[in-house]
């Protein structure tokens, strides 16, 4: 049954909308069952979570027919009185929405072969958590007024909050579960109070009323700042990222990957939801913040990620780099949109949603490969792996396609992000501002030293993983994942080399959303000279063929591989390594991530507070540590903390237990009140 | 007679009573004399309601004056001997403010309780126009005696007379309350007095005093 | 009618009886029986209400109008889940040696005679009843809250009675001045005193001593509310009496007071016809929830701890009653509402967590999802229901609450929101400790009474998803009769 | 696309990879002069190549497929760098392929490559070099970036056939924008590819070594690839200089004849360019490896003063 009513005046058949609800309550239904299968582990595993991926599918099928076809509204039973919850389809919210579904279905696929039996939460319940985050985040995309949008916004953080602390044994898990919700809450208190300053003393709270308002300029920055400060929240950027490092590597990796993957792109979509389509008249120096904090984010991200030495907490850092990306293109098409540039503004646009496409699945890839990893050594420290393509072949290499993809390499799918970006980035020459046109191209260079660094911790990511020897004796029981995931991370880096390999086939996709949020598109400029090429703006000023970049490379590949062995021979020995003559030589002297972060580490030696401990020469058993943390935290939250600690001492005076105290406090309240009466 | 003249003086004169003893009694350092004036208060209201009834010619407030005397002069006062006999806390009262200074904040409260009442007083057309802010200024006196004694029984007595003045109040201002309040609120302060005198030995079991200061623990440290 | 006689027979006649056999096991029984009666009673007024409208019954005495017919429902639901819950947790207070046979009879009596003075509170049309019927509820649960005997039972007790006779002794002197100013306009006699007549005549009413009363009913029945700076009480009476009597007195006694003092805001909007009510209901709303938030900072003892959300909870609906209008009215009544339940609920999870742990600090109470998984999953649903999580009701009444605070006091809402964070980080903080992690803690020996807590949550969802229509009725014509 | 295209196309390639060592050759030749030494001959590199295709390939035990297959990659993605850069003529099939965008990136390929190859055989210098490698890398990679875009900024465009042609058609005049980034970009070139000042290729000392410690473990057919590649690299980095800092003479359109001319000035510039290269290797001392960061740093501060400078003279 529809629960609501097609609102686009058809009212025989199913819509799409129709349809995709009954997506999203799929996913809903499927977490009930979990609950009711509580502990049935075959159950969840090979049946509800394979079902989910399916329902990721179709939803994703479903958003993508949906796509540029029209607005299409619905209204829910549900809800307050005054405010049943409102829901709309549209090409942004289909973007999205085909993300989601594409991701999920992937993530659900590894998740059926990734929880094992036993392992503290039943499964049904983390069936059930898993589904309703999935439920809430389609929530997140598909509301139409600030009750639904706020309610799916704080179901999603429960239910990841649930699925955080899945193992709540861990004192770490918990604070680091407790420090995410609390700032997820400040974030959503932020979102809401945003809705309160957009619907401008209406009291109309649908977002067909935020959209009909228009603000003065002041107004209109407090709800800018306020959707920035509460998504941004929730993204990860600059001073709100500490949740991020703390909460991403707690969770049980699919959820890490639907954390990371999807979750932070609804705080984009927030942000494009308000930015672009809530707010009509955006001020160039929004944009520039935005560019700012975003390649501050980035730029921070990355760094700290290179010296990570936790694979998951790399990962995490290397996801509040991509944010910060997609936040400086977003700023920039804000930038253009000011300006009243329109195509630029799509470009820009264009490159910040292929991003956010790209990121989903590599960061999805890359989490369940660590997953993985972590199932087989029962390790996170990456001082302690190595050597583990050897044993695990299916996951190692299927990791180095989203490592790949994350290190922004031609010819996959970060690369292609990366380009448009930069490419939007040298166009500024056009802004009417002077200094603008000056400052956004050095942005560029900061763009391309954040994509830089990444290959670097990239690098160290995969290498220390799973190249050179094992460092531990248990790895060597290592073993290949089974095949659910297996299809799961084929299925993400599927995606990511099709979205790397086919940029013209899914600009087609992402040009209704800039049609929509802009007015211009890309699609036709970009693929005017073929499906193979891409041409954002024209022929002569930048072109980019994966295709043939990748038929180049693999043509040269094969023909000397061919040529090589016909001509010489294929003689190959195997022998201890070279090593410059050093016989021996043990796993333990290899670089670690520690050492291979070293250099980061002493460059970039402000970003970081090091706590460092030297052993003395006279040490029997030397202990070398050195602990990287994060400035922000002493600066910023601490401080708050006490600040709050403080008034709480303070106000705590008043209950200080003495009767006639408290009656006295009665007493001046009644004469301070009746003085009020006198007046 | 002439009672037009007569009857609003007698009537001042049981408030000016009420507001002496109000006095009276914030100064009081010994316990038996302050249970003594609280009688007096207690009488002082029933006189107030008889003349109240006798001039309005209520007949339920006649009922109401029995009430007030059974259970304000008669019972209460009867109730507090009985247990500071039982409880044997005949010394001194300490207060947390000096004497002096409890009067001249008395005075200021009367002064405020005056400044209030005045421009109702205009309005109302009773024979009582001064009696109202009396009554407020006997709450607030009384409210002040409970913040600055520091023993149970001290405060008991004058969460009482905060009624007294209440009664009062109810009878000189509004000529009585309906006779269904009237009874509740009798039967309130009644059960109210007999839990007092339960938690009294409760309190003087656990803590071997009657002291309020023992009862400083819960609180935010 | 014959519904209303044995909604005020069932509890009365269960006091006397239970003051005579409330010591035997079977007391425990009897006294779910007499709850179980009342809700049934509730429930066929309810129906009667829903079929046919507001209800005058005894001669105007007593009424049922929008404003009060679902707080009778929920009174009799609260109870009687309580009543339940109280089941298996005496029985473990009695192993425990906590409770003699003697207690339990003073216990159970008293139980039914709060109820009783609760929904004669609700229904009662006299303001002076009203009164007599706050001050005998304070008198019912003095002597509940002090059950135990100890050192800080006793002096939580004695300040409750201290502090809200005192209080309640100025809502007489307000009642006082009300029916002064009544009586001019309706004459002397029982008729000045009944809210319908008022109600009527409330524009007549001299502004002067209305506003006069209204000052003194505000702090007398906001003393038992708990608003800030007079709600001293509160925590002590909650942490240091009954888990049942706390849930009750969250649940329930606090709403009546703020009922009571509706009540009285009516009539003085009616006779000021300003925003003097509502400036100082937001006021004292708006101390409230800041202040309680930075107490929760501090708490260690878990019922203290909701005891002062108790007191945020309470602001935010004076806060919102203070505002005025259909929505905030609406949001205000939603949230009582849904407060009731959800808190209630807390104190039942709280109950058997401390019971087990034999402890009320929190930092001693650890891992209750191992010990006892729906214990553990109810305290923490119910946890972040009252922080404002969707999809729970509090969400929703919250939403509304500060979505028309940013249309009316937009300064406001800063200020509502610091506090909400503060008690979100406060609460939550100690909250997922205690259900999270290792144990060691024994079951007990007797089953906890699971049903009370998840019926209380269910139907808190409920309101966060959809509320029935005849509710949303209810709600907006006592919306519209509070005005604002 | 014309016959002249494809054909300037395959003869690019085929020019590149034939003519690469000749660069390395000429290279080592010209640096021996200068240091008084005997030259081993200019064609001493394919002689070497030749050697060590016939030679047997050992590897380490530790090493997985990833090691054997690296040297065809950063072989392949080298001799696709060299189609795309515009050595002898603008119009290229293959040129809208790739961007100067994507040539970086196409560099960061083989980089990584290596790196993780180097990373594989498990052995200390093996990760050593690919920790130096890719510090370098990181630096280097925006450095060129901000060197292309200044150049693009100047021509409008980012690919490398429109830049140049565009540099090449203007009339003679001075930028100052592109002498900063020409400076840096020579920085770039010495860092990329492991020139004196950064690196030494002739030596094997650890506490200096970065791109011999990254190929220590290869031997026989994979060095030669590597080795080779490594020409092709140096070879296509010339290129781009010549391409972007002096791009007369680079045949347009479609006109057989200009590939004439385009020969042999292309010759005669690389023989310069190799003999400066050679130069500077002769006159600077190897810096020691924490140095590098500055000297990296400067060449992207010089290429980011370039773009300010492009913007504040308007040129």
């Amino acid at each position: 049954m529809p629960p609501g009513n097609g609102g686009s005046g058809v009212n025989s058949g199913w819509l799409p909308l129709d349809w995709i609800m009954l997506a999203v309550a799929a996913w809903g239904g499927l977490g009930a069952l979990g609950i009711l299968a509580w502990r049935r582990f075959f159950i969840v595993s090979r049946i509800l979570f394979p079902l989910g991926a399916l329902v990721g599918l179709v939803l994703a099928v479903l958003a993508a027919s949906a796509l540029g076809g029209g607005v299409e509204t619905a209204v829910l039973a549900v809800g307050l009185p005054h405010l049943p919850m409102h829901l709309r389809l549209d090409s942004l919210a289909a973007f999205f929405l085909i993300v989601l579904g594409a991701v999920g279905a992937g993530v659900s696929l590894f998740a059926a072969g990734y929880f094992r039996r036993g392992e503290g939460t039943p499964p049904g319940l983390m069936c059930a958590q898993y589904h309703n985050f999935l439920a809430s985040m389609a929530g997140v995309l598909l509301a139409d007024d600030a009750y639904a949008f706020m309610v799916a916004w704080e179901c999603m953080a429960m239910a990841s909050f649930f699925l955080v602390t899945a193992n709540h044994k861990s004192p770490e898990i918990r604070q680091a579960g407790f420090l995410y919700l609390l700032i997820a809450h400040l974030g959503a208190i932020a979102i809401l109070l945003c809705f309160g300053v957009l619907q401008a003393q209406t009291g109309d709270y649908t977002f067909a009323n935020l959209r009909a308002q228009s603000l003065p300029s002041f107004w209109a920055t407090v709800a800018f700042l306020l959707a920035l400060l509460g998504f941004g929240a929730k993204a990860g950027v600059l001073p709100l990222h500490v949740w991020l490092p703390e909460a991403h590597p707690a969770a049980p990796s699919p959820v890490s990957a639907l954390m990371s993957g999807l979750m932070l792109k609804t705080a984009l979509y927030g942000l494009l939801r308000v930015g672009f389509d809530l707010l009509h008249q955006p001020q160039g120096w929004w944009g520039v913040l935005m560019i700012a904090l975003g390649l501050a984010t980035a730029l921070f991200g990355v760094v700290f990620a290179a010296v990570q030495v936790d694979m998951k907490r790399l990962l995490a850092y290397s996801s509040i780099e991509n944010i910060g990306l997609a936040v400086a293109g977003m700023g920039l098409a804000l930038l253009f949109r000011a300006h009243a540039m329109p195509g630029l503004a799509a470009l820009a646009l264009t490159a910040t949603l292929y991003h956010v496409a790209s990121h989903a699945c590599f960061k999805s890839l890359l989490f369940v490969g660590t997953g993985s990893v972590l199932h087989a050594t029962g390790e996170r420290n990456l001082g302690r792996l190595g050597g583990l393509l050897r044993k695990m072949p299916w996951v190692g290499w299927l990791v180095l396609v989203g490592v790949f993809a994350s290190a922004g390499l031609p010819p996959l799918s970060g690369f292609v992000a990366e380009w448009l970006l930069l490419q939007s980035f040298l166009f500024t020459p056009g802004l009417a501002d002077a200094f603008l046109n000056m400052i956004v191209p050095i942005a560029a260079v900061a763009i391309a030293l954040v994509a830089a660094l990444a290959g670097y911790t990239m690098v160290k990511f995969y290498g220390v993983i799973f190249l050179g020897q094992p460092r531990e004796e248990t790895l060597r029981t290592a073993h290949d994942a089974g095949w659910w995931e297996r299809a799961g991370m084929l299925w993400l880096a599927a995606g990511c080399v099709a979205l790397g390999l086919l940029p013209t086939v899914f600009i087609r996709l992402i040009d209704p959303v800039t049609q929509q949020l802009v007015g211009a598109g890309l699609a036709d400029q970009a693929g005017l000279y073929g499906w193979w090429l891409l041409t954002p703006v024209t022929i002569e000023r930048a072109s980019y063929s994966p295709p043939l970049f990748l038929f180049g490379i693999a043509a040269a590949c094969l023909l000397v591989f061919w040529l090589v062995r016909g001509r010489y021979h294929g003689h190959l020995r195997r022998s201890p390594p070279w090593d410059c003559g050093f016989a021996w030589q043990t796993t333990r002297m290899v670089d670690t991530a520690e050492g291979f972060g070293q250099p980061i580490r002493q460059i970039f030696e402000p970003f970081f507070r090091v706590e460092r401990t030297l052993p003395s020469p006279f040490d029997i058993k030397p202990v070398y540590r050195s602990e990287v943390s994060d400035r922000f935290w002493y600066a910023l939250y601490l401080p708050v903390m006490r600040a709050v600690e403080f008034v709480a001492r303070q106000v705590g005076r008043l209950q200080q237990g003495r009767i006639a105290i408290y009656l006295l406090y009665s007493f001046l309240t009644l004469l301070f009140m009746l003085l009020m009466v006198r007046r | 007679m002439d009672f037009d003249g007569l009857i609003p003086q007698l009537l001042n004169l049981f408030a000016s009573a009420m507001l002496i003893l109000a006095f009276a009694m914030l100064s009081q350092r010994r316990i038996l004399r302050l249970i003594h004036l609280f009688t007096l208060q207690g009488l002082s209201v029933v006189g107030a309601t008889l003349v109240v009834a006798w001039v309005t010619g209520q007949h339920h407030l006649y009922f109401s004056a029995a009430l007030t005397l059974l259970l304000k002069a008669i019972l209460i006062p009867w109730l507090l001997h009985k247990l500071i006999d039982r409880l044997n806390v005949r010394w001194d009262i300490e207060t947390l403010l000096n004497i002096p200074t409890m009067m001249l904040v008395g005075i200021v409260l009367v002064i405020i309780a005056f400044n209030l009442a005045g421009p109702i007083s205009q309005l109302s057309g009773s024979i009582a126009r001064g009696t109202l802010g009396i009554a407020l200024a006997c709450v607030l006196l009384s409210f002040m005696m409970m913040i600055t004694r520091a023993k149970a029984i001290p405060q008991v007595i004058g969460f009482l007379a905060m009624e007294n003045a209440l009664f009062f109040a109810a009878t000189a201002a509004t000529y009585g309350m309906p006779m269904v309040v009237e009874l509740g609120i009798a039967l309130d302060v009644l059960v109210g007095i007999l839990i007092l005198g339960v938690f009294m030995f409760q309190i003087r079991e656990q803590f071997d005093s009657l002291d309020i200061r023992h009862l400083e623990k819960l609180k935010e440290d | 009618m014959n519904a209303l006689f044995v909604l005020y027979a069932s509890p009365l006649l269960g006091t006397l009886v239970l003051a005579l056999f409330g010591h035997r096991p079977v007391g425990r029984n009897i006294n779910v029986g007499f709850s179980l009666i009342s809700f049934a009673a509730a429930a066929v007024l309810t129906v009667q209400i829903v079929e046919h409208g507001p209800l005058h019954a005894f001669d105007r005495q007593f009424f049922i109008d929008p404003l009060n017919v679902f707080l009778v429902a929920l009174t009799a639901l609260v109870g009687l889940t309580t009543a339940l819950f109280s089941r298996p947790y005496m029985r473990v207070e009695e192993d425990h040696g906590r409770m003699t046979p003697g207690r339990m009879r003073l216990y159970h009596s008293l139980y039914q005679l709060f109820v009783f003075t609760m929904l004669l509170a609700l229904t009662t049309n006299n303001l002076g009843i009203l009164w007599v019927a706050m001050e005998a509820a304070t008198l019912a649960t003095v002597l509940l809250v002090s059950i135990y005997r100890t050192p800080a039972s006793l002096e939580a007790a004695w300040k409750y009675f201290i502090l809200c006779g005192v209080g309640i002794a100025q809502a007489l002197f307000g009642t006082i001045l009300l029916y002064l100013a009544a009586s001019r306009v309706l004459g002397a006699g029982i008729d000045a005193l009944l809210w319908t007549q008022l109600d009527q005549v409330k524009t007549a009413l001299n502004p002067g001593i209305m506003s006069l009363a209204f000052v003194f009913l505000l702090l007398g029945y906001g003393t038992k509310v708990g608003l800030v700076p007079v709600h001293n009480w509160l925590p002590d009476a909650h942490a240091e009496g009954p888990t049942p009597i706390s849930a009750v007195l969250s649940g329930l006694l606090l709403n009546v007071a703020l009922y009571a003092v509706l009540r009285c805001k009516v009539l003085t909007d009616g006779a000021l016809q300003s925003r003097f009510a509502g400036d100082l209901l937001v006021g004292f709303g708006l101390l409230s929830v800041v202040t309680a938030a930075f107490f929760l900072f501090r708490q260690k003892d878990v019922k203290r701890m909701f005891a002062y959300s108790s007191i945020e909870h309470m602001g935010l609906m004076t806060f919102a009653f203070g505002l005025g209008g259909p929505v905030a009215n609406f949001a205000g009544l939603l949230h009582m509402t849904v407060h009731s339940l959800v808190k209630s609920a807390i104190f039942f999870a709280v109950g058997h967590a401390a019971q087990k742990a034999g402890t009320q600090i929190m930092d001693d109470i650890r891992g209750l999802l191992r010990s006892n998984p729906v214990v553990g999953w109810g305290l923490m649903a119910g946890t972040l229901a009252i922080l404002g999580m969707p999809p729970f009701g509090v969400f929703a009444s919250e939403f509304l609450i500060l979505t028309t605070a940013m249309q009316q006091l937009p300064w406001a809402t800063p200020l509502l929101l610091l506090a909400l964070g503060v008690a979100f980080a406060a609460v939550f903080s100690r909250v997922h400790p205690m259900v999270f992690g290792n144990t060691e803690l024994k079951r007990l020996p007797h089953p906890p009474a699971i049903v009370p807590v998840f019926v209380h949550l269910a139907l808190g969802l409920m309101l966060g998803f959809y509320i029935p229509s005849y509710l949303t009725a209810w709600y907006e014509q006592a919306a519209k009769l509070i005005g604002g | 696309m014309s016959w002249t295209a494809w054909l300037s196309q395959i003869l690019a390639i085929v020019l590149a990879l034939a003519l690469a060592p000749l660069l390395m050759g000429w290279i080592n030749q010209c640096r021996a002069w200068l240091q008084g030494r005997r030259a081993p001959g200019i064609g001493q590199p394919y002689r070497l190549l030749h050697k060590l295709f016939h030679k047997e390939s050992v590897i380490a035990e530790a090493a997985s497929p990833f090691f054997r297959a690296a040297p065809y990659v950063v072989f392949g993605c080298m001799a696709l760098a060299c189609g795309i850069v515009p050595t002898l003529s603008t119009e290229l099939p293959l040129s809208p392929a790739a961007d100067a965008i994507a040539l970086v990136g196409l560099f960061a390929v083989a980089r990584v490559f290596i790196s993780l190859a180097a990373m594989d055989s498990g052995t200390a210098f093996g990760s050593l070099g690919a920790r130096r490698e890719m510090f370098i890398g990181f630096l280097a990679e925006p450095a060129l970036l901000a060197v292309f875009f200044t150049a693009s900024l100047i021509s409008q465009s980012t690919a490398l056939t429109s830049i140049v042609e565009n540099l090449a058609h203007k009339e003679f005049a001075i930028y100052p924008s592109l002498a900063f980034a020409g400076i840096a970009f020579c920085c770039v070139s010495f860092a990329e590819n492991a020139r004196v000042p950064v690196d030494n290729p002739a030596t094997h000392l650890e506490l200096t070594m970065i791109h011999e410690a990254l190929i220590l473990e290869y031997s026989g057919r994979h060095l030669a690839l590597i080795e080779w590649a490594a020409a092709l690299k140096l070879f296509a980095y010339s290129c781009l200089g010549i391409a972007l800092f002096c791009p007369w003479g680079i045949a347009e359109a479609e006109d057989p004849l200009a590939l004439l001319v385009a020969l042999p000035a292309l010759f005669g510039k690389m023989a310069a360019g190799g003999a400066v290269l050679a130069l500077i290797e002769t006159l600077s001392a190897k810096m020691r490896i924490f140095r590098v960061p500055e000297f990296l740093a400067t060449a992207f501060l010089l290429a980011v003063i370039g773009m300010l400078v492009h913007f504040l003279l308007g040129v």
